[in-house]
Protein backbone atom coordinates (compact mmCIF):
# COMPACT_ATOMS: atom_id res chain seq x y z
CA UNK A 1 0.00 0.00 0.00
CA UNK A 2 1.13 3.28 -0.78
CA UNK A 3 1.54 6.61 1.31
CA UNK A 4 -2.10 8.19 0.51
CA UNK A 5 -2.71 11.43 1.88
CA UNK A 6 -5.16 13.62 0.38
CA UNK A 7 -6.72 16.96 0.66
CA UNK A 8 -10.36 17.43 2.01
CA UNK A 9 -13.04 18.38 -0.71
CA UNK A 10 -12.14 21.45 -2.40
CA UNK A 11 -12.74 24.64 -0.46
CA UNK A 12 -16.24 26.36 -1.16
CA UNK A 13 -16.46 28.91 -3.91
CA UNK A 14 -15.91 32.29 -2.37
CA UNK A 15 -19.26 33.69 -3.91
CA UNK A 16 -21.86 34.55 -1.14
CA UNK A 17 -19.44 34.42 1.68
CA UNK A 18 -20.26 37.82 3.59
CA UNK A 19 -19.22 39.80 6.36
CA UNK A 20 -19.25 42.27 8.04
CA UNK A 21 -17.41 43.22 11.58
CA UNK A 22 -18.24 45.49 13.87
CA UNK A 23 -15.89 46.36 17.15
CA UNK A 24 -15.89 49.23 19.47
CA UNK A 25 -12.49 49.72 21.47
CA UNK A 26 -11.56 52.36 24.14
CA UNK A 27 -9.13 54.52 23.16
CA UNK A 28 -6.50 52.39 24.45
CA UNK A 29 -3.36 51.43 22.33
CA UNK A 30 -3.14 48.23 23.98
CA UNK A 31 -6.25 46.98 22.47
CA UNK A 32 -5.17 47.69 18.80
CA UNK A 33 -3.09 43.87 18.40
CA UNK A 34 -6.60 41.96 19.00
CA UNK A 35 -8.36 43.94 16.93
CA UNK A 36 -5.95 43.15 14.47
CA UNK A 37 -6.31 39.65 15.02
CA UNK A 38 -9.61 39.66 14.85
CA UNK A 39 -10.06 41.47 11.23
CA UNK A 40 -6.64 39.47 10.42
CA UNK A 41 -8.33 35.97 10.37
CA UNK A 42 -11.39 37.37 8.52
CA UNK A 43 -9.10 38.65 5.89
CA UNK A 44 -7.63 34.81 6.09
CA UNK A 45 -11.24 33.09 5.97
CA UNK A 46 -11.89 34.36 2.57
CA UNK A 47 -8.88 33.71 1.62
CA UNK A 48 -7.55 36.98 0.78
CA UNK A 49 -3.43 36.74 -0.74
CA UNK A 50 -1.43 35.76 2.28
CA UNK A 51 0.83 39.07 1.79
CA UNK A 52 -2.66 40.77 2.30
CA UNK A 53 -3.44 39.34 5.28
CA UNK A 54 0.11 39.15 7.13
CA UNK A 55 1.47 42.55 5.85
CA UNK A 56 -1.23 45.25 4.35
CA UNK A 57 -4.17 44.73 6.13
CA UNK A 58 -2.42 44.16 9.93
CA UNK A 59 0.02 47.04 9.40
CA UNK A 60 -2.73 49.63 7.39
CA UNK A 61 -5.45 48.68 10.20
CA UNK A 62 -2.78 49.11 12.76
CA UNK A 63 -1.56 52.75 11.56
CA UNK A 64 -5.29 53.98 11.70
CA UNK A 65 -6.17 52.60 15.06
CA UNK A 66 -3.28 54.28 16.07
CA UNK A 67 -4.18 57.82 15.01
CA UNK A 68 -7.63 57.44 15.84
CA UNK A 69 -6.48 56.61 19.26
CA UNK A 70 -3.76 59.01 19.53
CA UNK A 71 -4.95 61.85 17.38
CA UNK A 72 -8.54 61.54 16.98
CA UNK A 73 -9.46 60.74 20.53
CA UNK A 74 -6.16 62.17 22.01
CA UNK A 75 -6.76 58.90 24.37
CA UNK A 76 -8.95 59.93 26.15
CA UNK A 77 -10.53 56.75 27.95
CA UNK A 78 -14.29 57.90 27.74
CA UNK A 79 -13.90 58.64 24.09
CA UNK A 80 -14.53 55.52 21.40
CA UNK A 81 -12.89 54.13 18.61
CA UNK A 82 -15.08 51.98 15.91
CA UNK A 83 -14.23 49.54 13.73
CA UNK A 84 -16.31 48.54 10.45
CA UNK A 85 -15.02 45.62 8.61
CA UNK A 86 -16.83 44.49 5.34
CA UNK A 87 -15.62 41.64 3.13
CA UNK A 88 -16.86 39.98 0.64
CA UNK A 89 -15.49 38.17 -3.07
CA UNK A 90 -14.41 41.40 -4.11
CA UNK A 91 -12.72 43.33 -1.07
CA UNK A 92 -11.73 44.33 1.94
CA UNK A 93 -13.42 47.80 3.32
CA UNK A 94 -12.46 49.12 6.84
CA UNK A 95 -13.72 51.89 8.34
CA UNK A 96 -12.19 53.64 11.45
CA UNK A 97 -13.77 56.40 13.10
CA UNK A 98 -12.94 58.39 15.90
CA UNK A 99 -14.91 61.38 17.65
CA UNK A 100 -12.21 64.30 16.38
CA UNK A 101 -12.77 66.83 14.40
CA UNK A 102 -10.80 65.14 11.80
CA UNK A 103 -7.61 66.29 9.61
CA UNK A 104 -6.62 67.23 5.74
CA UNK A 105 -5.85 63.85 4.60
CA UNK A 106 -3.74 65.35 1.46
CA UNK A 107 -2.37 67.91 3.67
CA UNK A 108 -1.03 65.42 6.57
CA UNK A 109 0.32 62.80 4.31
CA UNK A 110 4.07 63.10 4.07
CA UNK A 111 6.58 61.49 1.62
CA UNK A 112 8.83 59.36 4.32
CA UNK A 113 11.67 58.54 1.95
CA UNK A 114 12.07 61.70 1.30
CA UNK A 115 16.30 62.43 2.10
CA UNK A 116 15.37 65.35 4.64
CA UNK A 117 12.42 63.08 6.29
CA UNK A 118 14.39 59.57 6.55
CA UNK A 119 15.83 59.37 9.59
CA UNK A 120 12.40 60.97 10.84
CA UNK A 121 10.78 59.07 13.61
CA UNK A 122 7.06 59.84 12.86
CA UNK A 123 5.23 60.38 9.59
CA UNK A 124 5.13 57.28 8.07
CA UNK A 125 1.44 56.58 9.17
CA UNK A 126 -1.02 57.45 6.11
CA UNK A 127 1.95 57.20 3.82
CA UNK A 128 1.50 53.49 4.48
CA UNK A 129 -2.12 53.71 4.49
CA UNK A 130 -1.64 54.96 1.24
CA UNK A 131 0.93 52.61 -0.05
CA UNK A 132 -0.83 49.08 1.58
CA UNK A 133 -3.92 49.66 0.34
CA UNK A 134 -6.23 50.62 -3.00
CA UNK A 135 -7.75 53.37 -1.81
CA UNK A 136 -7.90 55.65 1.50
CA UNK A 137 -10.55 58.07 1.98
CA UNK A 138 -11.21 60.31 4.91
CA UNK A 139 -14.53 61.80 6.21
CA UNK A 140 -17.01 63.31 8.66
CA UNK A 141 -20.08 60.73 10.22
CA UNK A 142 -20.64 62.40 14.01
CA UNK A 143 -16.55 62.14 14.04
CA UNK A 144 -13.69 61.57 11.89
CA UNK A 145 -13.85 58.45 9.50
CA UNK A 146 -10.68 56.64 7.73
CA UNK A 147 -12.07 54.55 5.35
CA UNK A 148 -9.02 52.02 3.61
CA UNK A 149 -10.75 49.56 0.86
CA UNK A 150 -8.21 46.72 -0.10
CA UNK A 151 -9.70 44.78 -3.31
CA UNK A 152 -8.44 40.58 -3.46
CA UNK A 153 -7.07 40.78 -6.80
CA UNK A 154 -4.59 43.76 -6.04
CA UNK B 1 4.33 40.07 22.01
CA UNK B 2 7.70 40.47 24.00
CA UNK B 3 11.03 40.87 23.67
CA UNK B 4 14.27 38.83 24.67
CA UNK B 5 17.76 39.97 25.30
CA UNK B 6 21.12 38.38 25.22
CA UNK B 7 24.35 38.76 24.94
CA UNK B 8 26.84 36.47 22.23
CA UNK B 9 30.26 37.65 22.70
CA UNK B 10 30.46 41.54 22.63
CA UNK B 11 27.17 42.26 20.76
CA UNK B 12 23.65 42.23 22.54
CA UNK B 13 20.73 40.25 20.49
CA UNK B 14 17.60 41.23 20.75
CA UNK B 15 14.86 38.92 19.44
CA UNK B 16 11.43 40.81 18.67
CA UNK B 17 9.07 37.77 19.14
CA UNK B 18 5.21 39.09 18.29
CA UNK B 19 4.17 42.64 16.93
CA UNK B 20 6.13 45.53 17.01
CA UNK B 21 3.50 48.19 17.43
CA UNK B 22 3.07 51.28 19.02
CA UNK B 23 1.74 49.22 22.40
CA UNK B 24 4.80 48.17 23.27
CA UNK B 25 7.61 49.54 20.97
CA UNK B 26 8.88 52.44 24.13
CA UNK B 27 9.57 48.64 26.11
CA UNK B 28 11.97 47.73 23.04
CA UNK B 29 13.44 51.35 23.22
CA UNK B 30 13.91 51.75 26.43
CA UNK B 31 15.36 47.53 26.95
CA UNK B 32 18.40 48.07 24.37
CA UNK B 33 18.91 52.34 25.69
CA UNK B 34 19.39 50.65 29.37
CA UNK B 35 21.93 48.41 27.08
CA UNK B 36 23.90 51.37 25.51
CA UNK B 37 24.42 53.09 28.84
CA UNK B 38 26.06 49.98 30.49
CA UNK B 39 28.48 50.92 27.63
CA UNK B 40 27.47 48.08 25.15
CA UNK B 41 28.51 49.15 21.74
CA UNK B 42 27.04 46.20 19.37
CA UNK B 43 23.45 45.74 18.69
CA UNK B 44 21.81 43.10 16.74
CA UNK B 45 17.78 43.03 16.08
CA UNK B 46 16.67 39.78 15.24
CA UNK B 47 12.95 39.69 13.45
CA UNK B 48 12.58 35.96 12.86
CA UNK B 49 10.18 35.85 15.12
CA UNK B 50 8.14 39.03 14.39
CA UNK B 51 5.11 39.49 12.84
CA UNK B 52 4.59 43.04 11.72
CA UNK B 53 5.68 46.28 12.28
CA UNK B 54 3.68 49.26 12.75
CA UNK B 55 5.31 52.89 11.20
CA UNK B 56 6.00 53.85 15.14
CA UNK B 57 7.88 50.48 15.18
CA UNK B 58 9.62 51.72 12.61
CA UNK B 59 10.14 54.77 13.99
CA UNK B 60 11.91 53.19 17.37
CA UNK B 61 14.35 51.56 15.24
CA UNK B 62 15.31 54.48 13.41
CA UNK B 63 15.25 56.30 16.93
CA UNK B 64 18.12 53.65 18.23
CA UNK B 65 20.11 53.93 15.13
CA UNK B 66 21.17 57.10 15.72
CA UNK B 67 21.35 56.94 19.43
CA UNK B 68 23.58 54.46 18.66
CA UNK B 69 25.51 55.72 16.03
CA UNK B 70 26.13 58.46 18.37
CA UNK B 71 27.84 56.76 21.16
CA UNK B 72 30.59 55.02 17.78
CA UNK B 73 27.99 51.76 18.20
CA UNK B 74 26.83 49.62 15.29
CA UNK B 75 23.03 48.32 14.88
CA UNK B 76 22.42 45.47 12.48
CA UNK B 77 19.02 43.98 12.15
CA UNK B 78 18.80 40.19 10.49
CA UNK B 79 15.80 37.84 9.44
CA UNK B 80 13.46 40.30 7.65
CA UNK B 81 10.91 38.22 6.01
CA UNK B 82 9.56 39.36 2.82
CA UNK B 83 6.66 41.23 4.00
CA UNK B 84 8.73 42.80 6.70
CA UNK B 85 11.59 43.64 4.02
CA UNK B 86 8.68 45.24 1.55
CA UNK B 87 7.93 47.15 4.66
CA UNK B 88 11.70 48.42 4.82
CA UNK B 89 11.68 48.83 1.25
CA UNK B 90 8.41 50.91 0.93
CA UNK B 91 9.64 53.23 3.29
CA UNK B 92 13.45 53.42 1.57
CA UNK B 93 14.70 52.38 5.47
CA UNK B 94 16.49 49.88 3.69
CA UNK B 95 18.60 52.43 3.04
CA UNK B 96 19.04 53.43 6.12
CA UNK B 97 19.80 50.15 7.94
CA UNK B 98 22.25 47.66 7.32
CA UNK B 99 20.22 44.40 6.96
CA UNK B 100 21.48 41.07 7.17
CA UNK B 101 19.51 38.04 6.01
CA UNK B 102 20.38 35.60 8.71
CA UNK B 103 21.34 36.10 12.42
CA UNK B 104 25.28 34.81 11.40
CA UNK B 105 25.66 37.00 8.60
CA UNK B 106 24.91 39.95 10.58
CA UNK B 107 26.75 38.70 13.49
CA UNK B 108 29.88 38.26 11.11
CA UNK B 109 29.66 41.82 10.02
CA UNK B 110 30.40 43.36 13.16
CA UNK C 1 24.44 40.26 31.19
CA UNK C 2 21.58 37.63 32.59
CA UNK C 3 18.92 36.13 29.70
CA UNK C 4 16.14 38.84 29.75
CA UNK C 5 12.86 37.83 28.92
CA UNK C 6 10.05 39.92 29.18
CA UNK C 7 6.32 39.91 28.24
CA UNK C 8 4.98 43.42 26.77
CA UNK C 9 2.26 45.62 28.82
CA UNK C 10 -0.25 43.66 30.57
CA UNK C 11 -3.26 42.90 28.24
CA UNK C 12 -5.37 45.62 28.04
CA UNK C 13 -8.61 45.40 30.34
CA UNK C 14 -11.12 43.68 28.62
CA UNK C 15 -14.30 45.78 29.97
CA UNK C 16 -15.81 47.78 26.82
CA UNK C 17 -14.50 45.53 24.03
CA UNK C 18 -17.12 44.58 22.16
CA UNK C 19 -17.68 42.53 18.92
CA UNK C 20 -20.53 41.75 16.55
CA UNK C 21 -20.26 40.07 13.66
CA UNK C 22 -22.48 38.61 10.77
CA UNK C 23 -21.16 36.75 8.16
CA UNK C 24 -23.76 35.12 5.27
CA UNK C 25 -23.11 31.94 3.91
CA UNK C 26 -25.08 29.85 1.16
CA UNK C 27 -26.04 26.44 2.29
CA UNK C 28 -23.46 24.50 1.41
CA UNK C 29 -21.59 22.81 4.42
CA UNK C 30 -18.06 23.53 2.74
CA UNK C 31 -18.71 27.32 4.29
CA UNK C 32 -18.86 25.89 7.82
CA UNK C 33 -15.24 25.63 8.64
CA UNK C 34 -14.14 29.08 7.77
CA UNK C 35 -17.29 30.67 9.52
CA UNK C 36 -15.99 28.70 12.54
CA UNK C 37 -12.41 29.66 11.59
CA UNK C 38 -13.64 33.67 12.35
CA UNK C 39 -15.81 33.22 15.37
CA UNK C 40 -12.92 31.15 17.22
CA UNK C 41 -10.96 33.94 16.38
CA UNK C 42 -13.19 36.31 17.86
CA UNK C 43 -13.29 34.18 20.82
CA UNK C 44 -9.53 34.41 21.33
CA UNK C 45 -9.76 38.10 20.95
CA UNK C 46 -11.78 38.68 24.21
CA UNK C 47 -9.58 36.53 25.86
CA UNK C 48 -12.21 33.18 26.81
CA UNK C 49 -11.01 30.24 28.20
CA UNK C 50 -8.61 28.50 25.69
CA UNK C 51 -11.43 25.23 26.15
CA UNK C 52 -14.12 27.55 25.06
CA UNK C 53 -12.00 28.86 21.78
CA UNK C 54 -11.07 24.86 21.08
CA UNK C 55 -14.22 22.97 22.00
CA UNK C 56 -17.05 24.67 23.16
CA UNK C 57 -17.58 27.42 20.63
CA UNK C 58 -16.35 25.39 17.29
CA UNK C 59 -18.13 22.05 18.33
CA UNK C 60 -21.52 23.85 19.05
CA UNK C 61 -21.73 26.59 16.03
CA UNK C 62 -20.51 23.45 13.85
CA UNK C 63 -23.48 22.17 14.82
CA UNK C 64 -26.06 24.68 14.45
CA UNK C 65 -24.68 25.18 11.18
CA UNK C 66 -24.99 21.88 9.56
CA UNK C 67 -28.32 21.28 10.86
CA UNK C 68 -29.33 24.70 9.43
CA UNK C 69 -27.88 24.29 6.35
CA UNK C 70 -28.90 20.50 6.22
CA UNK C 71 -32.64 20.27 8.01
CA UNK C 72 -33.24 24.00 7.90
CA UNK C 73 -32.58 24.88 4.09
CA UNK C 74 -32.44 21.23 3.53
CA UNK C 75 -29.13 22.28 1.39
CA UNK C 76 -30.76 24.89 -1.31
CA UNK C 77 -28.00 26.86 -2.75
CA UNK C 78 -30.66 30.15 -3.14
CA UNK C 79 -31.40 29.81 0.52
CA UNK C 80 -28.51 31.10 3.43
CA UNK C 81 -27.77 30.63 6.59
CA UNK C 82 -27.13 34.23 8.78
CA UNK C 83 -24.89 33.84 11.89
CA UNK C 84 -24.53 37.11 14.35
CA UNK C 85 -21.83 36.78 16.69
CA UNK C 86 -21.77 39.49 19.81
CA UNK C 87 -19.42 39.32 22.22
CA UNK C 88 -18.43 41.25 25.30
CA UNK C 89 -16.27 40.95 28.38
CA UNK C 90 -19.89 38.90 29.78
CA UNK C 91 -20.49 36.45 26.98
CA UNK C 92 -20.76 35.20 23.66
CA UNK C 93 -24.01 34.97 21.93
CA UNK C 94 -24.22 33.49 18.72
CA UNK C 95 -27.17 32.78 16.18
CA UNK C 96 -27.91 31.10 13.46
CA UNK C 97 -31.00 31.52 11.34
CA UNK C 98 -31.83 29.40 8.58
CA UNK C 99 -34.86 29.70 6.22
CA UNK C 100 -36.94 26.75 7.55
CA UNK C 101 -39.56 26.73 9.74
CA UNK C 102 -38.53 25.60 12.83
CA UNK C 103 -38.66 22.48 15.34
CA UNK C 104 -39.76 21.65 18.54
CA UNK C 105 -36.05 21.79 20.55
CA UNK C 106 -37.00 20.16 23.21
CA UNK C 107 -38.96 17.22 21.13
CA UNK C 108 -35.64 16.65 19.17
CA UNK C 109 -33.01 16.53 21.57
CA UNK C 110 -32.21 13.21 22.02
CA UNK C 111 -29.93 11.76 24.72
CA UNK C 112 -27.54 10.04 22.96
CA UNK C 113 -25.86 8.32 26.12
CA UNK C 114 -28.45 6.10 26.76
CA UNK C 115 -27.23 2.50 25.70
CA UNK C 116 -30.25 2.34 22.86
CA UNK C 117 -28.83 5.23 21.51
CA UNK C 118 -25.05 5.10 21.90
CA UNK C 119 -24.16 2.65 18.43
CA UNK C 120 -26.86 5.76 16.61
CA UNK C 121 -24.49 7.42 13.81
CA UNK C 122 -26.73 10.62 14.36
CA UNK C 123 -29.03 12.73 16.71
CA UNK C 124 -25.83 14.08 18.99
CA UNK C 125 -26.08 17.63 17.73
CA UNK C 126 -28.62 19.19 19.74
CA UNK C 127 -27.40 17.78 22.65
CA UNK C 128 -23.56 18.58 22.21
CA UNK C 129 -24.95 22.09 21.63
CA UNK C 130 -26.79 22.00 25.04
CA UNK C 131 -23.70 20.39 26.96
CA UNK C 132 -21.21 23.13 25.47
CA UNK C 133 -23.07 25.96 25.94
CA UNK C 134 -24.91 28.25 29.10
CA UNK C 135 -28.09 28.55 27.26
CA UNK C 136 -29.38 26.87 23.74
CA UNK C 137 -33.27 28.94 22.50
CA UNK C 138 -34.84 28.42 19.31
CA UNK C 139 -37.34 31.11 18.01
CA UNK C 140 -38.40 32.18 14.77
CA UNK C 141 -37.74 35.24 13.05
CA UNK C 142 -38.38 35.42 8.97
CA UNK C 143 -37.13 31.62 9.73
CA UNK C 144 -35.74 29.57 12.36
CA UNK C 145 -33.47 30.88 14.63
CA UNK C 146 -31.04 29.50 17.20
CA UNK C 147 -29.64 31.14 19.85
CA UNK C 148 -26.26 29.95 22.09
CA UNK C 149 -25.33 31.50 25.03
CA UNK C 150 -21.94 30.97 26.60
CA UNK C 151 -20.71 33.38 30.10
CA UNK C 152 -17.27 33.99 30.08
CA UNK C 153 -16.66 32.27 33.45
CA UNK C 154 -18.63 29.13 32.90
CA UNK D 1 -8.35 19.53 6.61
CA UNK D 2 -6.69 15.89 5.00
CA UNK D 3 -5.95 12.39 5.85
CA UNK D 4 -2.75 10.71 5.57
CA UNK D 5 -3.31 6.59 5.36
CA UNK D 6 -0.43 4.45 5.61
CA UNK D 7 0.11 0.94 6.81
CA UNK D 8 2.71 0.01 9.95
CA UNK D 9 2.91 -3.81 9.69
CA UNK D 10 -0.22 -5.34 9.02
CA UNK D 11 -2.11 -2.12 10.77
CA UNK D 12 -3.52 0.76 8.76
CA UNK D 13 -2.94 3.56 10.48
CA UNK D 14 -4.76 6.47 9.31
CA UNK D 15 -4.23 10.57 10.32
CA UNK D 16 -6.79 13.44 10.58
CA UNK D 17 -5.22 16.53 9.59
CA UNK D 18 -7.47 19.52 10.92
CA UNK D 19 -11.44 19.03 11.49
CA UNK D 20 -13.53 15.96 11.25
CA UNK D 21 -16.69 17.60 10.43
CA UNK D 22 -20.19 16.99 8.28
CA UNK D 23 -17.90 18.41 5.21
CA UNK D 24 -15.13 16.02 5.41
CA UNK D 25 -16.40 12.66 7.22
CA UNK D 26 -17.82 10.96 3.57
CA UNK D 27 -13.97 10.80 3.05
CA UNK D 28 -12.34 9.56 6.34
CA UNK D 29 -15.44 6.53 5.64
CA UNK D 30 -14.55 5.89 2.26
CA UNK D 31 -11.27 5.58 2.75
CA UNK D 32 -11.45 3.44 5.60
CA UNK D 33 -14.10 1.33 3.73
CA UNK D 34 -11.81 0.81 0.57
CA UNK D 35 -9.09 -0.70 3.11
CA UNK D 36 -11.65 -2.82 4.94
CA UNK D 37 -12.72 -3.85 1.09
CA UNK D 38 -9.19 -4.76 0.55
CA UNK D 39 -9.14 -7.28 3.25
CA UNK D 40 -7.72 -5.04 5.82
CA UNK D 41 -8.59 -6.17 9.91
CA UNK D 42 -6.89 -3.74 11.90
CA UNK D 43 -7.35 0.07 11.78
CA UNK D 44 -5.91 3.16 14.20
CA UNK D 45 -7.57 5.83 14.04
CA UNK D 46 -4.76 9.22 15.20
CA UNK D 47 -5.86 12.64 16.58
CA UNK D 48 -2.79 14.48 17.63
CA UNK D 49 -3.23 16.42 14.71
CA UNK D 50 -6.90 16.86 14.90
CA UNK D 51 -8.35 20.25 15.54
CA UNK D 52 -12.34 19.23 16.45
CA UNK D 53 -14.58 16.72 15.78
CA UNK D 54 -18.32 17.74 15.36
CA UNK D 55 -21.13 15.60 15.84
CA UNK D 56 -20.91 13.88 12.55
CA UNK D 57 -17.47 13.07 12.78
CA UNK D 58 -18.26 10.91 15.46
CA UNK D 59 -20.97 9.94 13.59
CA UNK D 60 -18.77 8.40 11.21
CA UNK D 61 -16.66 6.35 13.88
CA UNK D 62 -19.40 4.91 15.29
CA UNK D 63 -20.31 3.89 11.72
CA UNK D 64 -16.50 2.48 10.84
CA UNK D 65 -16.41 1.42 14.44
CA UNK D 66 -19.49 -1.27 13.84
CA UNK D 67 -18.56 -2.06 9.96
CA UNK D 68 -14.99 -2.65 10.92
CA UNK D 69 -16.49 -5.07 13.78
CA UNK D 70 -18.75 -6.87 11.66
CA UNK D 71 -15.68 -7.93 9.26
CA UNK D 72 -14.12 -9.14 12.30
CA UNK D 73 -11.61 -6.43 12.57
CA UNK D 74 -10.60 -3.92 14.97
CA UNK D 75 -10.31 0.14 15.50
CA UNK D 76 -8.14 1.73 17.81
CA UNK D 77 -8.37 5.34 18.46
CA UNK D 78 -5.28 7.63 19.85
CA UNK D 79 -3.99 10.55 21.00
CA UNK D 80 -7.16 12.47 21.69
CA UNK D 81 -6.38 15.45 23.51
CA UNK D 82 -8.08 16.85 26.60
CA UNK D 83 -10.87 18.85 24.45
CA UNK D 84 -11.76 15.72 22.56
CA UNK D 85 -11.66 13.53 25.47
CA UNK D 86 -14.16 15.42 27.07
CA UNK D 87 -16.49 15.34 23.66
CA UNK D 88 -15.87 11.78 24.10
CA UNK D 89 -16.99 11.53 27.70
CA UNK D 90 -19.96 14.59 27.36
CA UNK D 91 -21.34 11.83 24.58
CA UNK D 92 -20.53 8.60 26.50
CA UNK D 93 -18.32 7.31 23.31
CA UNK D 94 -15.38 7.10 25.83
CA UNK D 95 -17.48 3.87 26.46
CA UNK D 96 -17.60 2.43 22.96
CA UNK D 97 -14.22 2.95 21.43
CA UNK D 98 -10.75 1.59 22.79
CA UNK D 99 -8.85 4.42 23.04
CA UNK D 100 -5.37 4.49 23.77
CA UNK D 101 -2.79 7.67 25.16
CA UNK D 102 -0.57 7.19 22.78
CA UNK D 103 0.25 6.14 18.75
CA UNK D 104 2.77 3.62 20.62
CA UNK D 105 0.12 2.13 23.40
CA UNK D 106 -2.41 1.47 20.66
CA UNK D 107 0.02 -0.47 18.12
CA UNK D 108 0.75 -2.79 20.92
CA UNK D 109 -3.15 -3.21 21.94
CA UNK D 110 -3.52 -5.49 18.63
N1 LIG E 1 -7.53 60.33 13.16
C1 LIG E 1 -6.83 61.50 13.13
N2 LIG E 1 -7.32 62.60 13.74
C2 LIG E 1 -6.65 63.77 13.71
N3 LIG E 1 -5.46 63.94 13.11
C3 LIG E 1 -4.90 62.88 12.50
C4 LIG E 1 -5.55 61.61 12.46
N4 LIG E 1 -4.77 60.76 11.76
C5 LIG E 1 -3.68 61.45 11.39
N5 LIG E 1 -3.75 62.73 11.82
C6 LIG E 1 -2.75 63.78 11.59
O1 LIG E 1 -1.92 63.38 10.52
C7 LIG E 1 -0.55 63.43 10.92
C8 LIG E 1 0.26 62.42 10.17
O2 LIG E 1 -0.11 61.13 10.56
P1 LIG E 1 0.80 59.88 10.21
O3 LIG E 1 1.19 59.94 8.79
O4 LIG E 1 0.08 58.66 10.68
O5 LIG E 1 2.15 60.09 11.04
P2 LIG E 1 2.37 60.15 12.62
O6 LIG E 1 1.20 59.49 13.26
O7 LIG E 1 3.64 59.42 12.83
O8 LIG E 1 2.47 61.62 12.93
C9 LIG E 1 -0.58 63.24 12.42
O9 LIG E 1 0.58 63.75 13.04
C10 LIG E 1 -1.84 63.98 12.80
O10 LIG E 1 -1.59 65.36 12.94
N1 LIG F 1 -32.40 24.14 11.93
C1 LIG F 1 -33.25 23.08 11.94
N2 LIG F 1 -34.37 23.10 11.16
C2 LIG F 1 -35.23 22.04 11.17
N3 LIG F 1 -35.04 20.93 11.92
C3 LIG F 1 -33.97 20.86 12.70
C4 LIG F 1 -33.01 21.92 12.76
N4 LIG F 1 -32.05 21.57 13.65
C5 LIG F 1 -32.38 20.35 14.10
N5 LIG F 1 -33.52 19.91 13.55
C6 LIG F 1 -34.18 18.60 13.81
O1 LIG F 1 -33.70 18.06 15.01
C7 LIG F 1 -33.19 16.74 14.79
C8 LIG F 1 -32.07 16.42 15.76
O2 LIG F 1 -30.93 17.19 15.42
P1 LIG F 1 -29.51 16.81 16.02
O3 LIG F 1 -29.61 16.59 17.47
O4 LIG F 1 -28.57 17.88 15.59
O5 LIG F 1 -29.11 15.44 15.36
P2 LIG F 1 -28.89 15.05 13.84
O6 LIG F 1 -28.58 16.32 13.11
O7 LIG F 1 -27.75 14.11 13.89
O8 LIG F 1 -30.16 14.43 13.39
C9 LIG F 1 -32.80 16.72 13.35
O9 LIG F 1 -32.79 15.41 12.83
C10 LIG F 1 -33.88 17.59 12.72
O10 LIG F 1 -35.05 16.86 12.48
Amino acid sequence: MTDIRSRGEDAAPLGELRIALEVSIPSDVRYIERVVEIVRSQCMAVLFAPRHCALNVPVALSEALSNAILYGNGEDPEKHVRVRAQVDDEQLVLEVADEGTGFDLEEETNDPTQLENIEREDGRGLFLMQQLMDRVERFDDHGNVIRLTLKRGS
Amino acid sequence: MSFSIKKQGDIVVVDVEGQLIVGNRQELKQKVLDELEKGEKKFLIDFSQTGYIDSSGLGVLVSLSKKIREQGGELRLANLNDDLKTLFELTKLDTLFQIADTRERALESF
